[in-house]
Order: structure tokens, then C-alpha cells, then sequence
């Protein structure tokens, strides 16, 4: 939304969304370009799921289009799938393999190298965890498994759906110094969250705040 | 191929799952010896079709294991919004499904056949029919699968649609059997069982992808 | 402070117990054994009704019958585990399942090999052959719920809930089918061997049987105490004892 | 002796394949059991003591941080001082 | 019960449940003649056995419903630490899956001798060992599905872990039918069966508790 | 940890958690009394999770014994249980069920009664999906349908294990709110969380911290 003379990374025209005969938002648009870190609010049920699972293109949106790069989405999904990582309310983790295992594939699945994925697993501090299970990790240390994809991502677009769910303080820092990183570096994150967000300073964060319309479903 | 890499580990770290479907599998046949009797005539009359359709309800039941799991952690989310064309990816499962669960099965089968008092003659038909005719199962239940993956407890519902796609397969491959016990040709048989395989490996993995796409929406 | 701490804790003391049982099991077992079989194929006579074939006599009865007390003896150990909490009956019955799964698949194996030349098939759906089936499968599944357990005491304790159902089901399994094969028609071998032995026949068996029994103690020891190393891998002893020999 | 030679020893009567296939059969199945039970006593001690390595590398991690805090800590302690004193 | 409400509530919910593990029955029993040809003697020869053995393995498939998802979403945490005795709880639960999956299949049994041309002098068999062997079934299952249910992929190793236990009920269920075929009283294998359903009924339902609190600790 | 000359409602003497051979904590005494609001604190992987399991008698402790008023909770489980209301990282709701049933269910489960549940939906801002599948709620909405449940209850001691996880800010603030009500009628709560309460003071609550001290188990 800032720099609105470059193209927009991600965007979307007049996106609608129902879900049960509820209307969540409706004709929603937005561009959302390089440096961006935008916090998708709103009180629970009020869409923010729906939102960026529509964005990231798993599910259709009742009504409205997302581009990537001013290009449909549906028209270039390898390219798209390319720069997008995802990190839904599930972590993609198996319980069958061990920490090291699961990251490695998933970053080689997302085509990235994996000869580092050691000093990532460092980063969100499971060091000495490595040949765990990873059902065997609590709730935190499982959520972090997934998310050490984040120290090696070469994605420009992270789109994350509650990403500090079961995360301890320090964990939340050492995120949200990352995204700053990110965009930077030319990347753009869009994340949910029903905390507070504590280093990222609020002018840097744009907020999308999504609230229960019910009434204008009716009307 | 990397999916095909991490299916195999995983079902190398948990061993029981390339034994147990085997194990399943000879439970199953010895069940109907002590449903129907011992006697030998009675048993090679009817081994051929005890056999196959206790391979068809192995395959039914691991079949679970190639998206359910993925689709409750979360991989399979991951999976379809990776770059790598779907179709290839779901392949790569599908084949290891098969080397986990079908290959066991035939490597097992002459046993099963001794236990049963199987014909001789039809022992190379036997092992020919499940050759051709796992693969086929496993592609074809992977439709299935793909479809149930979002429905809570889809276990039944699963073999209520895979099972009638399977009777195909089970006639020609016990047919074959058959044929071969009464010293006859069997290539018809095969030939169309093939044809089978041929067909659905070609187009299984495309409605997989689809399939798949609608059960994570 | 720590409990394991105590100079009495006991896996310790058990460990170092089975080393010491070790060396003397395996001695006998290989004496026994080397005894029993060299007699038995070398030097018994060879039946006057199945010829050298009864050698396989050797091995199939004794397995077979080491098949059904080893399960009597993991259901002892499952129970002592369960009601009076005992950790090392729990590994103990870890340790026994492998080695009763084994005999009971010598059992099945020899005793078809031997079916062949004598009644003609490798197999019949005898209810004897049959109740050594199932046990097979018994033992699978205990064996089975051991792995699928990462963590080795739950696993023990419901490996034991396992065991004590099959116990209770045994004999009702080996009732069932022996009521089920006399009622569809008579026993195919209806005289199965039991031919009034001789001694020279005799003798080897009782050396073979020895033997074997004495094998099944070493493989439960080696075991045994495999499954006590794992239990207590943070012990200070065990700690110890690694730091000499890791390589 | 029962046998006059080896072949007829080898050969058993006639019966040779099946007495040789059980016994050749229970001597496979035993010796593997034996070997894998005698082999696990030296994986069990290797898998403990990588674990043990394992542990070391993560209290140096832990004590790692806790340097990394303090220095922090400190840094931040100095800051305030300065603040205060430039105030 | 309020458990038991609870189960038949989600039930009828999804419909499914009560329909799927029956037409599973219904297919599995209809695979045979497909396999194993159409003539009626063998049919009528070996109907009882594979009635029972598509029961057993109905209800089998069907086990997974009994805690795997309560166990998934954390409900049966919360029964065990409710104030009713365990084994109450657990009892009103197989019961409720008997009602489920058991009655179904009795009620369509008959349909399924009329298909396979069982001897019509073994209905009345067929049906009265069915009412007194399902719920053993669902009883002793519910012990295996207890100890495997914090087992991810627990489905095959179930089936080891059960079928073995089930051999004796189809055993004494397919003796009752053949003997009732020859019109001989099968009182004797009744009554056996009889004290399978007591015996399980009293012991069960103490071990599934054992094992529940094992699998969740 | 207040008020020492009454009866602790509940106390544990010397617990030890060990898992996978890593010692959680050792010789852990503490204890719990009516008007408590016990917070237990430490970074992921610390053991939280495992000390509330074993406080409520899911687990057993490596060592070590739990009271409930001074007896042995595995002397008196029914009682002990009648008192107890455990809510762990799964929130026991039927995603198969409606809110209302779920709700319901999980009250006559704990011998409460039902009349009014359509009231305690609507505490927690359900009111409206009464009749929804809960699988066909979001997240947040998933969680809330549990903690109606707190509404009810009048077991005196709560064991709850992150209870605010995907619960919005307003929804935080409130159950925050009925903490505090519930200590004040005599009841004792022990969570953990990686937020900062908001509503409650700091002197109003006893922090155990917990923190890794794999040290001392090879020593
Ligand atoms: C797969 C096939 C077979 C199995 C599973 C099997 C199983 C058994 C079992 C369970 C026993 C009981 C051991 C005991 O009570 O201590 C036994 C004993 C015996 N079996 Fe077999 N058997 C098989 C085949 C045969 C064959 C083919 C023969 C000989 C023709 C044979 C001859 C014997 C004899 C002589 C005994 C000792 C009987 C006694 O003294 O009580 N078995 N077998
Ligand atoms: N099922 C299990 N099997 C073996 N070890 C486990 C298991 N669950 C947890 N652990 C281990 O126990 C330790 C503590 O886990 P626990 O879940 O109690 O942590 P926690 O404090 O709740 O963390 P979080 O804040 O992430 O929820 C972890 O280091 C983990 O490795
Ligand atoms: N699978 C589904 N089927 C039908 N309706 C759904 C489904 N998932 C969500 N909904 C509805 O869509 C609405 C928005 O859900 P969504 O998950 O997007 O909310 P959210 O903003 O992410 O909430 P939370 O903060 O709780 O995660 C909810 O009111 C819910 O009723
Ligand atoms: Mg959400
Ligand atoms: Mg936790």
C-alpha cells in the first residue's frame, strides 16, 4: 500500500466471501506490495482464516479476483506457488520424523537447498532437538518446526495465519525482527494475530480490519 | 523423487506399516478356513477369489495412510501450494503406497496359495494377476481417498466408493486364475487387466489432483 | 536425592545378574545342543515308518512345545507388571515376545516341511496346526503393539493388557478349534507319530530339548538386558557404563 | 552311525530337502534372532551416547544464550546509566 | 446414558455411520460371488463363513469410531477425568456403537442368506448367533481400539491385534449354522457363544479402561 | 501460596518429570489454595504442558505425589475429578456436534446441568451460532465453545493450559475477568500462557517458572 507507484505483489479486486449464508467481507480490495507488513484484525469469526486462505489461492472466493504481480493467480499458479509460502493454523509437521527430517522436506519441497537446515532449526532455538520425533515436541517446539522455514524462505510473499500461536516471548521477538528483515529485503508479509505486536512499531504495520457485516447479508 | 524419498521414511520409521497390512492380509485368509472348513477341495475351489478379495480389503485399509494423515497435519495444504505439478507429487505417493503395501502382498501370496491348497498350475497367473493388479488399486483408491480426505471418519464411505471400482479388476484377475488351473491361456485375462493398469495410471493421478483440490477447499 | 541414586536400584543389579548368567547359559546351550542334534542326525535310527524324516522330530517338538511356554511365561511377567508394577517384568516380556514369536514360526515351518513327505501338503487345517497359527499371530501382536509405542514403558503396559486378554482367550481359541476341526470330519493324521519311543530315539530328543531351552534363556538375557539399557538410559550407571563403551 | 557316507547323509533317505529345509530354517531364524539381540546391546549404547552428545550441545546452547542475555542486559543497564547521567 | 445419547446424537448426525459399515457388509459379502463364481452349492456351501467373516471385518472398520476421534479432539480426556466410574462410561459407548454397527447387520443378515442360498433351516441360526456374537465383537474390539488409540495409523495393527481374538465367536457362530443346515440342534454352540458375551461383557469393559488411561497418559 | 493455615486445595510434594530422558523438573513441592491464581511460566519445551497433565492426574510423574485437600488424588478420583476442570491444548469439542450439543455434552459430562446453556454460548459472543456444526467455526469461535464451559462450572479448581490461544483480545479480557471472580469464590485457577494478562495484576498472581535444567540429570 505504500509505494503504490511499483507493482503491487499481491493484489485483489472486490473479493466476497460468505460462508454458511454469513457474508464476511464483501468487495474487499487490496494492494499489497514490496515492504509491506500488513496485520489482517478483526474479532474471532470475523473472516481473517477465510481472508488469507483466498489470497494464498486454497480456497475461491465467492466472488472477485487475486492477482499476482497484476497477473491471475489461477493463470500462473507455478510462478505464484513459487514466491508464496503459507503457514495455515495446521503446521504441516509429521509427528512420524524427526525435526530435522520435516524441515528438510519441506524445504525441498518449496524447492530450496537444505544443506543448512541444521542452523535453521538453531534459529527458533532447537538446537540439541535435531533427531526428536516431532510428536514428541511440545506444542511450541512442534509450531517451531515449522516455522525455522521462514530463516531460509527465498518466497517474497509469506502469508501467516496466526503464526505466534503456542510461541514463547522470546520466540515472538525474534519473529517479528524477522519480518521486519524481510520486508526490507523487498518481501511482503500479511499475518493474523490476536496479540499485540511488540518490536514492529505500528507505523509500519498496515492494518486490514475485518468485521461481522451479518446485517448487509439480509438486506 | 523427494515425496516418493519421505513417504518410504516414514513408513521405514514406523516398520509395522509395510508388516501389518501383510499381516492383515494373511488374518483374513486364514479367517475363512476356520469360517468354512478344512477341507481341501472346498478351499482350492475358492482360494483364488479369497485371495484377491482379501488384497482388495488390505489395499482398502492402508489406503488411509496416503492423505489422510497429511490432510490433519497440514502437509497436504503444503503439498498443493508447492511448485512442483500436482500430478507428480500425488504419483510419487501413490508409488510408494504401492511398494509399501502391494509389492508385500505378492512377495506373500504363494504362501497364501500353499495355505489354501491353490492349484499348482495357477501359481505364475496368480502372481501375475497381482503384479498388474495392485497398481491398479492403489491408483484407484487414491481416488478415493482424494475424495473422502475431508470427511471426518471417511474410513467406510471409502470402500463403499473404491470397492465397486475394484470388482473390475477382481473378476478378470480371478478369472485368469481359473483359467489357468484348468490348463488353459489366460492372456485375454491379462491383457485387459493391462489395460487397466495403463488407463488409470494415466488418469487417476489428474482426478487425484482435482479431487484434492476440492477436499482442501 | 535421586532414587536411582540408591546403591540397591535394582535394573542395575539385574543387568549385571544376567551378564553373570550369560557366559553359563550359552555353554550349556552350545553343549546341550551340539549333543542332542549331532546324536539326532547322526546316530538315532530312522523310523521304521517315516524314515529319516523323523529327525525333523528333533526340532519341530521341541520348538513347538517352547512355542506355548514362553507365553505362559510372558503372561506371568505381563501380569506381575500390571498388578504389582514390577518395571522389570514389563522387560522381560519385552524381552520374551521375539524369542516365542520365533519358536512358534520354527514350530510352523519344520512342521510343514514335515507334512510334506508325510501327509502330501505343506499344510492342513488341522486344529492343532491351526491353534499354533493363531498363536503366531498372538505373538505378532503383542510384538506389534511393543514397536508401534515410542515410549517403551507404556508400551510395556499395554503389551501386558494385551497379553493377559490373549491369556484368558487361549484356552478358549485352542478349545474352539479343536471342537471345530473333530466336528467338520476326523483328524487327517489321527495318529499323529506318538510311536512308543525308544530309548536310543529317546535320549537325543531330551539333550535337543535341553538345549533349546537353554538357547531360549540366552536369547532372553541378550535381550533382556538390551531392554534394561533402554529403560534406564539416563542412570548414572548406564551413563557410565557407555561412556567405556560407545564407539 | 546311521550312515555309510556323506551323500547318504546329505540325501537322508530321500527326505534330505525337507530335513535339511527345517533345520537349515531354524538355524537361520535363531542365529538372526541371536545376532540382532547380541547387535542391539551396542546400538543401545551408541544411540545413548549420541543422545548424551545431543544434551551437551544443547547445555551449550542454553549457556550460550544465557552469556548472550546477560551481555544484553547489560548493555541495556549501561544504556539507562548513560540516559541518566546525559539527563 | 448420556454418553450413549451423545454417540447415537453424532450417529444420526451423519447417517453415514449407520449405513456405510452395512453396505460395506453388503459388498464385501457380494465380492465373493464375483470372485469365486456363481454356482449355488459352493455358495450355499461356504455362505455361512462369509457372512460371518464380512461381519467381523464390518465391524472391525467400523472399531475406529469407537475413541480414535474423541481421542483426536481431546473428549476423552475429558471423560476420563469426569467423576462417573471408567468403566460406565466406556460400556455406554460400546454399547452405543452396537446399536450402530451390530443391529444394522443383523437386520440385513437375512437378505444377504437369500443372495448366497444359505439352507433356509439356518436363519434362524444365523440370526441368533449374529445377536449374540456382535456385541462380543464390539466388546472385545473395544479393548484393541483402546490400547492402539494413541497410535497414529493404529488401523492395521487393530485388525492384528482383534481378529485373532475374534476366531473363537466365528468359529462356534459358523458350526451353529452348518449343524442348524443339517437340522441338528446347535444349542451346545450357542450356548458357548452365550458365555463369550457374559465372560467379555464383565471383563471388558475394566481392560478397554486400563488401556485408555495407558494410551492417554 | 496465600492464606498457609488453611487446607491447600491442592499440593504436590516433590514432583519429577522426566521425558525422554530429559528432566523437565525436579522435586517440584508446591501449593494451591482457595483465592490462588497461579501462573506457570517458561519458554517452549520447558514442561508447562506436562506439570498441568500431572497436576490433573492424566500423567503420572516420574516421582513424587499429588494431593487434592490433602489426600492422594489417586485415593479419592471421583471427588478429586467432581472438583476438577482440566481444559488442555485439545479443546474436547465434536467438530460432528452443533455448539449447543457440544456445550451440553461437555457440562452433563462434569454432573452439571443444561438449562441454560444457550446463556453461557452467549457469554463467549456465540450467540447466533447456536446451531452450527463446530467444525464449520473458525478456530477462535472452536476454543470458545470449550470455555463456555467455565461459565458453569463449580469445580473450585481450574487447570487450564493455554487458554487464551486463538481467543481475541475482548475474548481475553473477559475470561481474565472471570479469574479473578472465580478466586474471589474461592476458587484457585493455574494456566499458562505467553501473553501478558492484562486485566489481572501482577500481585494478584503466583508465577512458577519453570526453565530447562537438564543439567543436573547427568551429574
Ligand atoms: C505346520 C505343521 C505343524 C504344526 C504347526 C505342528 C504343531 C505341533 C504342536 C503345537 C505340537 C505340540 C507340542 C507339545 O505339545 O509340546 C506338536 C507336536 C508334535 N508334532 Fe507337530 N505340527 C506340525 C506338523 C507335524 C507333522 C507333519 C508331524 C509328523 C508327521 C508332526 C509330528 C508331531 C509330533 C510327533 C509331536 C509330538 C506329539 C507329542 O508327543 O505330544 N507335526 N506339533
Ligand atoms: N509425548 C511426548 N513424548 C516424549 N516427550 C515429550 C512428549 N511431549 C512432550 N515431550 C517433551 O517434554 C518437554 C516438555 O513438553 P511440554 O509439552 O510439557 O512443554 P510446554 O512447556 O507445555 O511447552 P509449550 O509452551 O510449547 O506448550 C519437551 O521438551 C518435549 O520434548
Ligand atoms: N469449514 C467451514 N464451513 C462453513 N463455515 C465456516 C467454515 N470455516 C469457517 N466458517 C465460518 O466462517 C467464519 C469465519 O471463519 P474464519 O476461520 O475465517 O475466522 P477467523 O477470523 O480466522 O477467526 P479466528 O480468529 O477464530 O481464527 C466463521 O464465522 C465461521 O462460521
Ligand atoms: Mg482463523
Ligand atoms: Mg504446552
Amino acid at each position: 500500500m505504500s509505494k503504490k507507484n511499483s507493482t503491487p505483489l499481491i493484489s485483489a479486486k472486490k473479493l466476497t466471501c460468505i460462508r454458511e449464508e454469513r457474508l464476511l467481507f464483501d468487495e474487499l480490495s487490496l494492494e499489497i506490495s514490496a515492504g509491506d507488513i500488513v496485520q489482517v484484525e478483526g474479532p474471532n469469526g470475523s473472516g481473517k482464516t477465510s481472508l488469507l486462505r483466498i489470497l494464498s489461492g486454497l480456497s475461491q472466493p465467492y466472488d472477485g479476483k487475486i492477482f499476482y504481480k497484476n497477473q491471475l493467480i489461477s493463470r500462473c499458479r507455478e510462478e505464484f506457488h513459487q514466491n508464496l509460502l503459507y503457514f495455515g493454523h495446521l503446521s504441516g509437521v509429521k509427528g512420524e520424523m524427526t525435526a530435522e527430517e520435516n524441515l528438510d522436506f519441506n524445504l525441498a519441497l518449496h524447492g530450496n537447498n537444505t544443506t543448512e537446515s541444521l542452523a535453521y532449526l538453531a534459529n527458533v532455538n532447537l538446537a540439541g532437538f535435531e533427531d526428536s520425533l516431532a510428536s514428541h515436541l511440545s506444542a511450541g517446539q512442534h509450531r517451531r518446526i515449522a516455522l525455522a522455514r521462514l530463516y531460509q524462505s527465498h518466497a517474497p510473499i509469506w502469508i501467516l495465519d496466526e503464526p505466534f500461536t503456542a510461541i514463547d516471548k522470546q520466540g515472538v521477538a525474534s519473529l517479528e525482527q524477522l519480518f521486519i528483515a524481510h520486508a526490507a529485503r523487498g518481501g511482503c508479509v500479511i499475518l493474523t494475530t490476536h496479540q499485540d505486536l511488540i518490536t514492529i512499531k505500528p507505523e509500519q504495520v498496515t492494518k486490514i480490519t475485518l468485521d461481522y457485516s451479518y446485517d448487509s447479508a439480509f438486506d | 523423487m523427494l515425496v516418493l524419498k519421505r513417504d518410504l521414511t516414514i513408513a521405514m520409521r514406523h516398520k509395522d506399516d509395510i508388516i501389518n497390512p501383510l499381516l492383515f492380509f494373511v488374518i483374513v485368509v486364514t479367517l475363512f478356513p476356520l469360517g468354512i472348513g478344512p477341507e481341501a477341495q472346498t478351499l482350492s475351489r475358492i482360494a483364488p477369489g479369497i485371495i484377491w478379495v482379501a488384497a482388495l480389503l488390505a489395499t482398502l485399509l492402508s489406503l488411509d495412510r496416503l492423505f489422510k494423515s497429511d490432510h490433519l497435519d497440514g502437509s497436504l495444504e503444503q503439498m498443493l501450494l508447492s511448485p512442483h505439478p500436482i500430478f507428480i507429487l500425488v504419483l510419487a505417493k501413490i508409488f510408494a503406497h504401492w511398494l509399501i503395501t502391494g509389492l508385500p502382498l505378492i512377495l506373500i501370496a504363494p504362501l497364501l496359495a500353499v495355505l489354501l491348497h491353490l492349484d499348482e498350475r495357477s501359481y505364475t497367473a496368480l502372481l501375475l494377476t497381482l503384479l498388474l493388479g495392485t497398481p491398479v488399486l492403489s491408483l484407484l483408491g487414491a481416488v478415493g481417498v482424494a475424495l473422502t480426505v475431508g470427511i471426518k471418519k471417511g474410513g467406510v464411505l471409502l470402500s463403499l466408493l473404491v470397492l465397486p471400482l475394484y470388482i473390475p479388476v477382481l473378476i478378470f484377475a480371478t478369472s485368469a486364475i481359473d483359467t489357468a488351473a484348468l490348463g488353459l491361456p489366460y492372456s485375454g485375462q491379462l491383457a485387459i487387466i493391462a489395460a487397466l493398469f495403463f488407463g488409470s495410471l494415466t488418469l487417476a493421478p489428474f482426478a487425484v489432483g482435482a479431487a484434492l483440490k476440492v477436499s482442501t477447499n | 536425592m535421586w532414587k536411582w541414586l540408591h546403591p540397591y536400584a535394582n535394573p542395575e543389579v539385574s543387568y549385571h545378574l544376567t551378564n553373570k548368567l550369560l557366559p553359563w547359559f550359552s555353554g550349556l546351550a552350545a553343549v546341550f545342543l551340539t549333543i542332542g542334534l549331532v546324536w539326532a542326525l547322526l546316530f538315532a535310527p530312522a523310523d521304521y515308518q517315516q524314515g529319516d524324516s523323523f529327525r525333523i522330530f528333533y526340532v519341530h517338538v521341541p520348538a513347538a512345545s517352547l512355542s506355548m511356554g514362553i507365553y505362559f511365561a510372558m503372561a506371568i511377567a505381563a501380569f506381575s507388571s500390571l498388578v504389582w508394577q514390577l518395571k522389570l517384568a514389563d522387560a522381560s516380556a519385552a524381552a520374551i515376545a521375539p524369542v516365542g514369536a520365533a519358536f512358534t514360526a520354527i514350530a510352523l515351518i519344520t512342521g510343514a516341511a514335515w507334512g510334506k513327505p508325510m501327509w502330501g501338503t505343506w499344510w492342513i487345517w488341522d486344529a492343532r496346526l491351526t491353534s499354533e497359527l493363531i498363536l503366531l499371530f498372538l505373538y505378532l501382536g503383542v510384538i506389534a503393539l511393543h514397536n508401534a509405542f515410542e515410549d517403551k514403558n507404556l508400551a510395556g503396559k499395554a503389551a501386558g493388557i494385551l497379553t493377559l486378554v490373549g491369556v484368558i482367550n487361549i484356552p478358549i481359541i485352542k478349545y474352539s478349534v479343536d471342537w471345530w476341526n473333530t466336528l467338520h470330519q476326523g483328524s487327517t493324521v489321527s495318529k499323529l507319530g506318538k510311536p512308543s519311543m525308544s530309548l536310543d530315539m529317546l535320549w537325543p530328543f531330551i539333550f535337543s530339548f535341553i538345549g533349546f531351552s537353554f538357547l531360549v534363556g540366552v536369547i532372553i538375557c541378550l535381550r533382556f538386558r538390551n531392554e534394561i539399557l533402554a529403560r534406564n538410559s539416563i542412570r548414572p550407571w548406564v551413563r557410565e557404563l557407555v561412556k567405556n563403551k560407545a564407539c | 552311525m546311521q550312515f555309510n557316507s556323506f551323500s547318504d547323509f546329505i540325501n537322508m533317505g530321500g527326505y534330505g530337502f525337507y530335513v535339511w529345509l527345517s533345520f537349515g530354517v531354524s538355524a537361520l531364524i535363531l542365529s538372526l534372532l541371536l545376532i540382532s539381540s547380541k547387535r542391539g546391546h551396542q546400538q543401545i549404547i551408541n544411540q545413548i551416547a549420541k543422545r548424551k552428545q545431543r544434551e551437551d550441545k544443547l547445555r551449550e546452547a542454553k549457556a550460550l544464550r544465557k552469556k548472550h542475555n546477560e551481555k544484553n542486559e547489560e548493555a541495556k543497564k549501561a544504556n539507562a546509566a548513560l540516559n541518566e547521567v546525559t539527563e
